[in-house]
């Protein structure tokens, strides 16, 4: 298993750059946001990765189970997701705004609008 | 057995993912991606067999709900452009 | 009630903000606003001094001790912050009632007013507490109610800044996340204490390294030290006044705080400027964003946006400090963090009644404003004297430590750099100061703010002079925490 | 191995065997509506066996009735959800493939020519 | 949708059992996974179900936004007002040992207490984000 | 446990490949479709490395909400992504090719995958699975952990999430429609 360990979280890491990627090079705001989710999610695999004890059972206390799985990651990862929902839906509702005040969610052309932004 | 039947869901999927990035029609994302779920809820149900533990299968029903709350929000989106529309025996604006 | 004191500050605006968002009116919101804000800063100064009296003190949330539970640590550095944060907020919240009134409109104040209050409680959060995951989820508390704020400006590009600044803050949170997820493999803790005994025996461990790399960078984002502050001049521009003042003064200083807290709580000075060579990244970056932004915002026309570059090159001094990695520069930077806070609140609460007047920030509407408005205009003045680094005034001290702390490592070319960002600093000043009070103004009539603006804007002026004049509180408490946190996080 | 052993895993292999056919079917078959076919007809039978087989092994406990419960909740929205899908196809203007070579691609345009 | 009477009947048909799952997983996370953030997840969905089938005006008039405002405030206040209970009764914040006379009873209380603000909250903004989503998308 | 194996690499294979598709999509409607099953797989994902509670909550809100949401959101942008000149940008590639880096620097140092002497699993921990029980008596470790041990957490989350609520409605709240309409013309 180690060696599939670290296959693991390369490809977390993979995916984290590609949601990164999607962060800052679209220009599409919304693909900016489903970026970010795509960055946030491999983040939250990393921890939760982090916690995974090998043939450990869900941190439900069950008779005759010793080995259990660290719960703390997954309590830490619950919130992660609830803030990035609180994100992803600020973000979205931004977007809207942009649209109905620019007409576009574009970057490029809302650069080409105005420089300054 | 088990180990069959897991893999053949996955091949399953793995198929829905294809058909879902080739398209060519928006009808047959939103077919492939019905499909993907209803395969996830089973990858579930074997998973929470596998562990042994029924309350596992919560999730696996939570997976069929989202997949048909999906589907209805993706035919809405399509056939009427908003959400929140009524459609024309409802309560009209 | 004492021994509660580390909760009530963060509790009493929790407990404020749904209630202000479901009031009717812009009035009610408001008082129960600024109520808050006092209470929080009776409890903060109360705060000082009890750890004045006592040292640390260690609050544990729902009684569990400290690595299981989370714990509420204050000493002198935070109590600094606290005091910061709920002072810039007292004032600034009185300040909102009639700006607010005007950019938002009573429909939206009460939700305005709430997300206020989130502001703050985010802040307050993430100074006080002692837990590293706790600061992220606080950190995006105050990010969210920041983003929702920056986008009630007028313009509508401030909702285009605010997305940008979406985009950045969350890659700013999502890496701190890493960091601390990092440190969390290797140490099986989140509690910064506990981190800070654990670490040093893993300092030769790539994945705390870049724990560390992941922590300062996600942090520096949102403080927005030199190559990542794009998001902040157009965020601060487009802000509605009362916001620009309260972020302005607080948002990026509790990150710095947040930074100071890894530095040299968490990660040990002996990790952070020996074994990585920390000093070698944070100084020349803050000195070539000092004289890059002080010199950009010489070309600003827009007076706000001119003071968001100047926050830049504001934030580099203070970065300056963190990264000597001495207890002296530690102590100019956290001087820094205070007094910056005071001036930038006061020049931009100063703007924002220009902006109430005048309708713009533009440098012809500063023209003549000396006759116009000379109480906005001497306030604006006696800041950006401050701003300047003038004797008598709270930046003077500031600077004059940072003077030292780089003299005392014998980094001459720092000092050199020191003293051209304030003559830079004199130049941009210097311009509006000059149309203001040698141009002619547009409309001669005399239409000085009202008091419900001035009060609160002369109270910060008030204060960058007398802590100018009378340093011993402040430097005091600046010392005691840079000691505090010179000896690492096991202090008791 | 026990009878239920036996059934259970007859079952699903049966029910994988249909799902990988009704995949294989979504890659192969020309056009939507035949796609459609092949996946929706042969979801929610692939869903009953696979859960059945499952709840066998299982035995009678509360996973069984959840089983059942799944069960029951796709036996609904499988086919419901097909025929809204097939129904806004339709509706939407996708003709079905004929062997003469009309297929709907050019009826529909490339995907995302209509757009609303 | 009134193109989709099958789509409608279903769904009327399935929102009340969502809802009940819902429930389940609120009063269910002690024992299994679930709890106050996925069951409220879950409750919203039920919303979501009629807003989707029946439009967000008919919604709201069953939930005004009005009142999904106070009760997502209301949930906020729920978990912060135990914490202000077991403050007056003596212990930390949050200490739910002091809520009643025996602390793994006090654990208890204050952990479904707690949970079912965590719900309160959840369902409400969710059902309110959707909302004021899809209101923003009808044609004025 | 090969078995387990097996899914997890299937799992890590369409995340991967879905990543990069999500790229690549023009078609915005089209991407949040892939999204959603880049939810669900994830979700699948935690449910193979035993996090049954942070399943539950990607897929009722990875899956259900996010998606609901950027649907919501595409009703009124519109579906598509415009076409434009591909410009190739150098420097969001450099950024991402140095944090990559980084992170793949950092791994090297982990501790192996899955093992139960960790240092993460042997620390803070051990108490919760030991001692809940007797502390709370609730069986879901993670309840206990999340509602009590960590409960000033969960008061954040919820805060998160009321702060959401909050700053959409200051944004796109109902009653703003005639204000918007004001302030567009006004920018006309």
């Amino acid at each position: 298993m180690s060696g599939l360990g670290i296959w693991n979280y390369v490809i977390f890491i993979f995916l984290m750059m590609a949601g990164l990627y999607m962060m800052i090079s679209s220009s599409n705001l919304i693909k900016k946001i489903i970026g970010l989710n795509v960055f946030q999610t491999s983040v939250f695999f990393m921890y939760i990765s982090f916690g995974y004890v090998e043939g450990g059972a869900g941190p439900v206390l069950t008779e005759g189970v010793t080995l259990y799985t660290n719960p703390l990651p997954h309590v830490l990862i619950l919130t992660a997701i609830v803030v990035g929902v609180a994100t992803t839906a600020v973000g979205l509702a931004l977007t809207i705004r942009i649209k109905e005040s620019f007409g576009s969610i574009e970057e490029d052309d809302l650069h080409k609008m105005d420089p300054s932004i | 057995m088990i180990a069959a039947a897991a893999l053949a869901i996955l091949v399953a999927m793995s198929l829905a993912i294809v058909r879902a990035l080739l398209g060519p029609t928006i009808y047959d994302r939103i077919l492939a991606i019905n499909l993907f779920g209803t395969k996830t809820v089973m990858l579930i149900t074997l998973i929470a067999a596998m562990a042994g533990r029924a309350d596992y299968l919560d999730i696996a029903l939570v997976y069929a709900m989202i997949n048909f709350i999906g589907m209805i929000a993706v035919l809405k989106f399509f056939e009427y452009g908003s959400l929140g529309h009524a459609g024309s025996d409802g309560q009209e604006d | 009630m004492l021994t509660h004191l580390p909760v009530l500050v963060v509790l009493a605006p929790l407990l404020a903000a749904p209630v202000a968002s479901l009031m009717r009116g812009a009035f009610a919101p408001w008082v129960v606003a600024t109520l808050v804000s006092w209470f929080s800063l009776v409890c903060s100064l109360l705060l000082l001094a009890q750890v004045g009296e006592q040292g640390v003190i260690v609050y544990n949330m729902g009684g569990w001790e400290a690595p299981w539970g989370i714990e509420y640590r204050i000493d002198f550095a935070n109590a600094l912050l606290l005091v910061l944060i709920t002072g810039m907020a007292s004032v600034v919240m009185p300040y909102a009632r009639l700006s607010v009134r005007q950019e938002i409109g009573e429909e939206r104040s009460p939700m305005f007013y709430a997300a206020m209050l989130l502001l703050i409680l985010g802040l307050c959060g993430m100074t006080a507490t002692g837990d590293a995951f706790n600061i992220f989820v606080f950190l995006e508390i105050s990010s969210l109610a920041t983003y929702t704020l920056l986008a009630m400006g007028k313009d509508r590009r401030a909702l285009t800044s605010s997305f940008s600044y979406l985009v950045m803050g969350t890659i700013g949170g999502t890496f701190y996340l890493i960091g601390v997820g990092f440190l969390y493999v290797m140490t099986g803790t989140l509690n910064i204490v506990d981190l800070a005994e654990r670490l040093p025996a893993l300092s030769d461990s790539a994945t705390v390294r870049t724990g560390f790399a992941f922590i300062v960078t996600g942090i520096c984002l949102k403080l927005a030290l030199f190559p990542l502050h794009l998001w902040l001049p157009n965020a601060y521009t487009f802000a509605p006044s009362a916001v620009t003042a309260l972020i302005g003064a607080t948002a990026t200083k509790v990150a710095v705080y947040v930074l100071v807290r890894m530095i040299f709580t968490m990660f040990g000075v002996e990790f952070s400027f020996v074994e990585i060579p920390l000093s070698y990244v944070l100084v020349p970056l803050a000195v070539v964003g000092l004289l890059s932004a002080s010199s950009v915002s010489i070309m600003q026309l827009n007076i706000k946006r001119m003071l968001a570059y100047s926050s830049v090159a504001q934030i580099s001094y203070i970065i300056l400090g963190i990264g000597m990695g001495t207890a002296m520069g530690l102590t100019a930077a956290l001087l820094h963090v205070f007094n910056h806070g005071i001036m930038k609140a006061a020049l931009f609460m100063s703007l924002g009644a220009v902006a109430y007047r005048m309708g713009g920030v533009e440098l012809k509407d500063m023209n003549g404003l000396a006759k116009t408005m000379p109480l906005t205009f001497w306030a604006f003045v006696i800041g950006g004297l401050s701003l300047i680094g003038v004797p008598l005034t709270v930046g003077f001290v500031s600077k004059w430590h940072l003077i030292l702390a780089a003299l005392e490592l014998g980094w001459w070319p720092v000092v050199v750099v020191i003293l051209v960002g304030s003559i830079l600093a004199l130049i941009y000043i210097g311009r509006v100061v000059e149309a203001g009070f040698f141009k002619e103004p547009a409309d001669n009539t005399r239409r000085e703010a009202p008091a419900g603006l001035l009060i609160p804007l002369w109270i910060l002026v008030i204060a960058n002079i007398w802590l100018g004049i009378d340093t011993r509180l402040t430097v005091d408490i600046a010392e005691a925490a840079a000691a505090q946190l010179m000896a690492g996080g096991v202090v008791l | 191995m026990t009878i239920l052993d036996i059934l259970s895993g007859t079952l699903l292999l049966a029910g994988c065997a249909l799902g990988v056919i009704g995949a294989i079917g979504l890659i192969r078959f020309p056009d939507f509506y035949t796609r459609m076919h092949a996946a929706g007809v042969t979801d929610t039978l692939c869903a009953g066996l696979f859960l059945g087989g499952l709840a066998i092994q299982f035995g009678m406990t509360l996973a069984s009735a959840k089983l059942l419960l799944i069960f029951l909740f796709m036996l609904f929205t499988c086919p419901t959800s097909s025929h809204a899908l097939a129904k806004a196809a339709r509706h939407g203007g996708l003709k079905p493939w004929t062997k003469a070579g009309s297929d709907g691609l050019d009826a529909m345009g490339h995907e995302g020519a209509k757009s609303r | 949708m009134n193109d989709h009477l099958i789509l409608r009947v279903v769904g009327k048909f399935l929102i009340p059992y969502v809802m009940l799952f819902g429930l389940y997983v609120q009063f269910h996370g002690d024992f299994g996974p679930g709890g106050g953030f996925q069951a409220g997840a879950i409750f919203a969905c039920g919303f979501v179900i009629h807003t989707l089938l029946f439009g967000s005006r008919s919604t709201e008039q069953i939930v005004s936004i009005g009142f999904l405002r106070v009760i997502s405030a209301l949930g906020v206040l729920v978990y912060a007002g135990v914490g202000v209970a077991s403050l007056l009764l003596g212990g930390e914040f949050l200490n739910y040992n002091v809520l009643a006379a025996d602390p793994i009873t006090g654990q208890h209380i204050g952990i479904i207490v707690v949970e079912f603000g965590v719900g309160l909250t959840v369902a409400s903004t969710i059902t309110l984000l959707l909302m004021i989503f899809a209101e923003r998308g009808l044609p004025s | 446990m090969m078995l387990a194996h097996l899914i997890d690499i299937f799992l890590l294979v369409f995340l991967a490949v879905i990543s990069v598709a999500l790229l690549r999509i023009k078609d915005l409607l089209t991407a949040v479709m892939i999204f959603g099953i880049y939810s669900l797989t994830s979700a699948s994902l935690f449910m193979v490395l035993a996090a049954a509670d942070v399943a539950f909550t990607e897929a009722a809100v990875g899956a259900g909400i996010s998606i609901i949401l950027m649907l919501a959101t595409l009703a009124i942008t519109g579906r598509e992504e415009k076409i434009v000149e591909r410009k190739f940008k150098l420097l969001p590639l450099i950024i991402v090719s140095i944090t990559g880096a980084t992170l793949l620097y950092g791994i090297r140092d982990l501790p192996p995958f899955g093992v139960a002497s960790n240092p993460a699993q042997v620390h803070v921990a051990p108490r919760y699975i030991e001692q809940s029980a007797v502390e709370t008596d609730i069986p879901n470790i993670v309840t206990s952990v999340l509602a009590s041990y960590r409960g000033f957490d969960t008061l954040g989350e919820v805060v998160v999430i009321f702060t959401a609520g909050i700053g959409v409605a200051l944004l796109i709240g109902r009653r703003r429609r005639l204000l918007t309409a004001k302030e567009a013309s006004r920018h006309e």
